[in-house]
């Protein structure tokens, strides 16, 4: 047993913190998120210059054959920094699944284009009325000559206005919610037939509602066996949720050492506010929570690879969705009247820990998952 | 003790029914919860207008002053309907905040002159209590007012004034004397927010409306009978604001109607196929919500008998604060919740009356953190318990 | 609306306090509790004459015709005083069903028998295996001319080795847990075939495991139809869980008032511990919990006899036992060490409320049966 | 990062299971959870014996004092497996509080003198920290030791001594200086349980058990060289051996192996015909237990790894004690609920092995009555978060 970071993913930490420090502060975000692109261009390629899109990926792919835990490194500091950029579903969910069933030639052309940031990947696995469950789709693909015909509805497919390439899930076969019969497709953002409403989600990123219709798919962007996807799927969205519980934990730790910080400085009664016992407390059960969110983190990351993955991860998105919450709630609370405000970056860590707890299943969804596994 | 209603007060349920159901059509647009933090001047004052002519828009005042001389009993009904038919809610900083300050402290030309635009809704009025150094500790603000003749002259800020883009007046809350206790050198003053030297600057909230504001006074002339009451006595009046905004504060009544509207999402939302309602953990959530509402209504219900009884609202009532926001809270969390991954659009980002997905989800994300500010406005929460503490436990 | 107590209301009120403060202070209490017999035979007869038990009794039938708010009086300050003896099993049970459902001569039998104090009845319903399920009967009744003869087992008898009198439920047809084909009876506890295993409970009073081995019950001390007794018995309950939520009020109330009183003397680094916002806050949470218990209480017991009997009745269920987890957990907390000891009363009102929670069915049973109704 | 073990881990666990196994048909009788409360001395001495035997009384020793040498990960097996089979717990007064204060603070003769028969278990120490004036508030003793040429005369009364009727020797806080600030009159002193002048009274808690006392010293005589360290140094000593107490105070091991007999539990309980762990509302209390202390195992697992890299166990080690003990509670409340109706029954009251209801309800209100004691004792969980707020949050 081993709980060290290398020093490696010490340097890793430290190069990403010291871009975001410098390039991405919250009045820089406040900007381009509220820009007519809800981005600033230059960050992807910059992530790209760093490693950090390559990171995790294969090495014979353009890779830099990081482990799980290089990932959580990553996403800890895009947690603390808000990240808005799609890295989870482009090389998390995408750059997992190409590697681990693609074929050598997908291999060769996605996952170097992903490591370069040559491309930006949304996942487009929601649909109204299927909630958390990921085989619940009406999306469907028939099998036509050499191509796939998609047709269906995708809901709030994040990201999806910067991407160039939706990884979609659609039923090859199978009544609507069966698992065998789901197939996984890398679709073209511009084909024909694809309609995409753009608009803003509420922490800070861009969302699409996208529309199939009769949209042409190669056979050979279907990746790994037609109607055997959902497995890829359940594994690449727990891979996902464990990069996003380190979002999430990097979320925490900022808006704990903010609001311990506010504490300090804010006067009420003739003293600082963290002079109050019942504040006091309250910020020592968020620290509380905080630590434990590390650990259920970390051992969601650590046992990504083991028998134990789903128990695991459901576990992790339980906890980090109830902590998140309580840190979230809390952290506003202290903060007051300027707690609720748009100006101060607190309420939007709060924002996105809920859209966290959201994403994948939220704490009921999981505790079901966690007791049924 | 009985909990049944007599003839007579069921007859009034069914006047209030009535005037209700006649009066929803004229309302500018749908007012339910939804659309709330979109809400226009003239979409608040609509409902307000149509109470006036029917003589209902103050159900709290005593008769001589306008009031209905409803029982409690009355007011606990016609509240009751007007929340279940979603009727918007009756702005109240004039009618509930500055009414009863007036027609219990005001001289009789601030009450002639005032107390009927209240009523009428031609005056608007917005609260400056608060101020960017004193939030719970409110006697610790500084809005200077400076006496010159028959004139005060103001200076310096107030905070998260609510609607003051509205307002036509404010009443404030200054410092009369910075040379003593800070509760005794604070005056009540009415300001007419189209003096010259007031100017207003919106905050922007979480869920991107602008709710509440900043407001700045630069040597503003404000004519001295505009004080309420005595000079350096406003704390006195500013308390028995404040214990009044705490009675009201529980809202059961919205909030009954609002959990039928969680449940409609409830029903609506699938989960696995199922209706979400029908989920153990949901309807654990939902049953514990009510359980805890039903609770607080005869919590409620206890204090206002003791009202009738002649007796006045104490520090308990902090609990109907305390619980009340919880409650709320809690309900539009759960809403957020239950829509599931349609809490990520911000419609604000499609501009009026244009949102994605199902109906329902609209707003669920952006009421559940905008209402995160009900356990700190009014007195937050921890101040609620300080004040059990204190006064009920004598701590 | 109306949410006033009757002059009579407070006048009884003020003579069961003064009875019990005088006659049934905590140390008397610990002194009978621990004896052979458990209690002290004259409190039973001294509540007969103070005209406690003929309280919501019929007045045809020696019953003084008080309301359920008379009841939820004397529980309240029973609940102040730990009271043992099984006036709910006696009075609220077995007189509220046979009022409502016996014939002329079992009420002019029974009801004055109740009233006068007479008779002391332990309600024998429970059985192993059957956990909150007033239909998971295994006990058998089976009609053999002018008699039935009982079978079975019963489990957690409150009270059975005092009682003369057992009221209980057995099957007489149907299968396991059918509503229909349950019946009731009274049987007499010295009758042939019964047999008693008697225990003390943790609460302080007293209850045994009753055994029933061809028990003839004559056919006149069947309470109501063979097989309809269900509907008669799940009402009998909720009034009864009526009364031990206005019990354990009164438990609340003795638990709020010593942890303030007691955090008003108990000094800490130089300081009273009342003194510590923390703990403040939590008192103050403890006052809250009390109000709503107090509310929903005499909610439940106002909606008895309306069509929201069950729906109310489960209400009042959970949130009193949440309510008295919170409040006793707390109290024993804030007691510190002192909060431990079985000298202290405070650990013995945490534990009757911890068993009013287990008694007719805990919180999550209620919150199922809440949503059912 | 890695969470796997090494194949000599796995060996060193092997061995450990094995014996185990081998010991637990020796001791005297079952020593599961149940049976705690009513252990006598030889049950609980019966398991020191046989690990004194094999060497591994002494985990965290350093191995000149008989430590075993052990790794953090090694520790951490050991634990594991003891807590799977239901051992006894060792206890821990002398092997985990004192000794480590003796081997890093005693004289070298008390070191020789005391030591070895700690490892024994010739000597039962009990812990003479708490007084009635001062629970949380330690720093606040009145314990007086007088000097009097080379010996102490103790007089006054310590409380809440854990199995004190069991014990040979005491470890006493005592105030040796009256006169300056609580902490730097306080000294360290050991004392022979059988000193004329000693007498240990019966504390009985909310379960009926004897597990605690009050100890009396009437003028006992205390040779001086039984002062650990300095005089009036006692502060240092006693703080040193409550952060140590506190790494232990977790318990995930344990907690793990109560989840199953929970769940065990929940599975032979029946409700309408369903087993209760498959009812949707008592399965997610345990799911949500689970994930709580996997939370903690992994915490405490970051805790060991800082110590393996030779990190002094910090402030943060306080979450240990207080999540650790709200799961622990947790625990024994859902037991509790799960038995229903068999939660009545007091077992004492039904003389010795005896009880009536399913085995497995024996003693499980008690020890949810019992547990409570977990979030006061060792420093309650509210003086854990005074230390969060101070030593790490810088409050």
């Amino acid at each position: 047993m081993d709980f060290s970071y290398t020093e490696e993913q010490t340097l890793l930490r430290n190069s990403v913190a010291g871009y975001l420090a410098d390039k991405y502060g919250f009045e820089a975000w406040r900007k381009f998120t509220r820009g007519d692109d809800g981005r600033d261009p230059v960050h992807w390629k910059q992530f790209a210059e760093l490693g950090l899109l390559a990171a995790p990926l294969p090495e014979v792919y353009g890779g830099l054959g990081g482990s799980v835990i290089d990932a959580s490194v990553i996403l800890e500091e895009f947690g603390k920094a808000l990240v808005v950029e799609p890295y989870v579903p482009t090389v998390i969910v995408a750059g997992g699944l190409i590697a681990r069933a693609g074929t050598e030639a997908q291999n060769q052309e996605w996952l170097n284009r992903i490591a370069t940031g040559d491309t930006m990947i949304s996942f487009a696995f929601a649909e109204q009325g299927g909630r958390y469950n990921l085989a619940d789709l009406q999306t469907t693909a028939k099998k036509q000559g050499t191509s796939y015909m998609l047709n269906g509805q995708k809901a709030v497919a994040i990201a999806a206005p910067w991407a160039d390439t939706l990884l979609v899930t659609a039923r090859t076969a199978g009544g609507r919610r069966d698992e065998k019969g789901v197939g996984v497709f890398l679709v073209d953002k511009n084909a024909k037939g694809v309609a995409a409403r753009d608009y803003p989600t509420v922490d800070g990123a861009r969302a699409s509602e996208i529309a199939f219709e009769n949209v042409e798919v190669p056979a050979e962007r279907l990746i790994g066996p037609a109607d055997g996807g959902f497995a890829l799927v359940d594994q690449a969205v727990d891979e996902a949720i464990a990069a996003h519980c380190a979002e999430a934990v990097g979320c925490m730790k900022v808006l704990l050492a903010a609001t311990v910080e506010y504490s300090k400085t804010r006067k009420q009664f003739g003293q600082p506010i963290g002079k109050f016992q019942a504040l006091q407390h309250r910020m020592a059960d968020m620290f509380v929570h905080v630590e434990q969110s590390v650990s259920i983190a970390l051992m969601a990351a650590l046992k990504l690879g083991g028998p134990e993955r789903r128990k695991s991860v459901s576990a992790a998105k339980v906890q980090i969705g109830k902590s998140g919450r309580f840190v979230g709630q809390q952290a506003i609370q202290i903060h007051g009247g300027m707690g609720m405000t748009d100006e101060l970056s607190v309420g939007h860590y709060f924002k996105r820990l809920t859209m966290i707890d959201a994403l994948y299943g939220n704490v009921d969804h999981h505790l079901k998952r966690y007791a049924a596994s | 003790m009985d909990l049944s209603f007599s003839p007579e007060e069921e007859d009034f349920r069914a006047e209030v029914r009535a005037c209700v159901a006649e009066s929803k059509p004229k309302l500018p647009r749908a007012m339910g919860a939804p659309e709330a933090a979109t809400r226009t001047r003239d979409d608040y004052m609509a409902w307000h207008r149509l109470l006036y002519k029917k003589g209902w828009i103050a159900p709290h005042w005593p008769k001589e002053y306008g009031g209905t001389g409803w029982s409690v009993t009355q007011r606990y009904i016609f509240n009751e309907e007007c929340a279940r038919a979603e009727m918007p809610p009756v702005v109240i900083f004039g009618l509930n905040m500055l009414g009863p300050v007036l027609y219990t402290f005001g001289s009789e030309a601030q009450k002639k002159r005032f107390l009927p635009r209240i009523l009428s809704g031609e005056d608007w009025w917005c609260q400056g209590y608060y101020e960017p150094g004193s939030g719970s500790d409110l006697a610790s603000l500084r809005l200077r007012a400076v006496r010159e003749g028959d004139h005060y002259f103001v200076n310096g800020q107030k905070t998260w004034t609510t609607l003051a883009q509205y307002a036509d007046w404010i009443f404030c809350l200054v410092r009369t004397n910075p040379d003593v206790k800070p509760q005794e050198g604070i005056s009540f003053l009415l300001i007419d927010m189209k003096s010259p030297g007031v100017s207003v600057k919106p905050i922007i909230v979480l869920d991107g409306a602008r709710e509440v504001n900043e407001v700045f006074f630069d040597n503003v002339k404000v004519p001295a009978d505009q004080r309420v009451g005595e000079e350096n006595k406003g704390w006195t009046y500013a308390k028995f604001l404040l214990v009044n905004e705490r009675t009201g504060i529980a809202n059961t009544a919205r909030s009954k109607q609002a959990v039928v509207r969680l449940k409609e999402i409830a029903r609506a939302e699938q989960d696995d196929g199922v209706p979400l309602i029908e989920t153990p953990d949901f309807a654990r959530k939902i049953a514990e919500l009510e359980i805890e509402l039903a609770a607080l209504e005869f919590t409620e219900l206890r204090t206002l008998a003791a009202e009738a009884r002649g007796e006045m609202a104490g520090p308990e009532s902090s609990i109907l604060k305390i619980r009340g926001t919880e409650i709320q809270q809690r309900i539009t969390e759960l809403a957020e919740e239950a829509v599931g991954y349609y809490a990520f659009p911000y419609e604000r980002g499609l501009g009026a009356n244009d949102y994605v997905g199902p109906d329902y989800a609209l707003g669920a994300a952006g009421r559940y953190f905008n209402m995160r500010k009900a356990s700190i406005y009014g007195g937050s929460n921890e101040i609620q318990r300080n004040i059990i503490v204190k006064a009920v436990l004598g701590l």
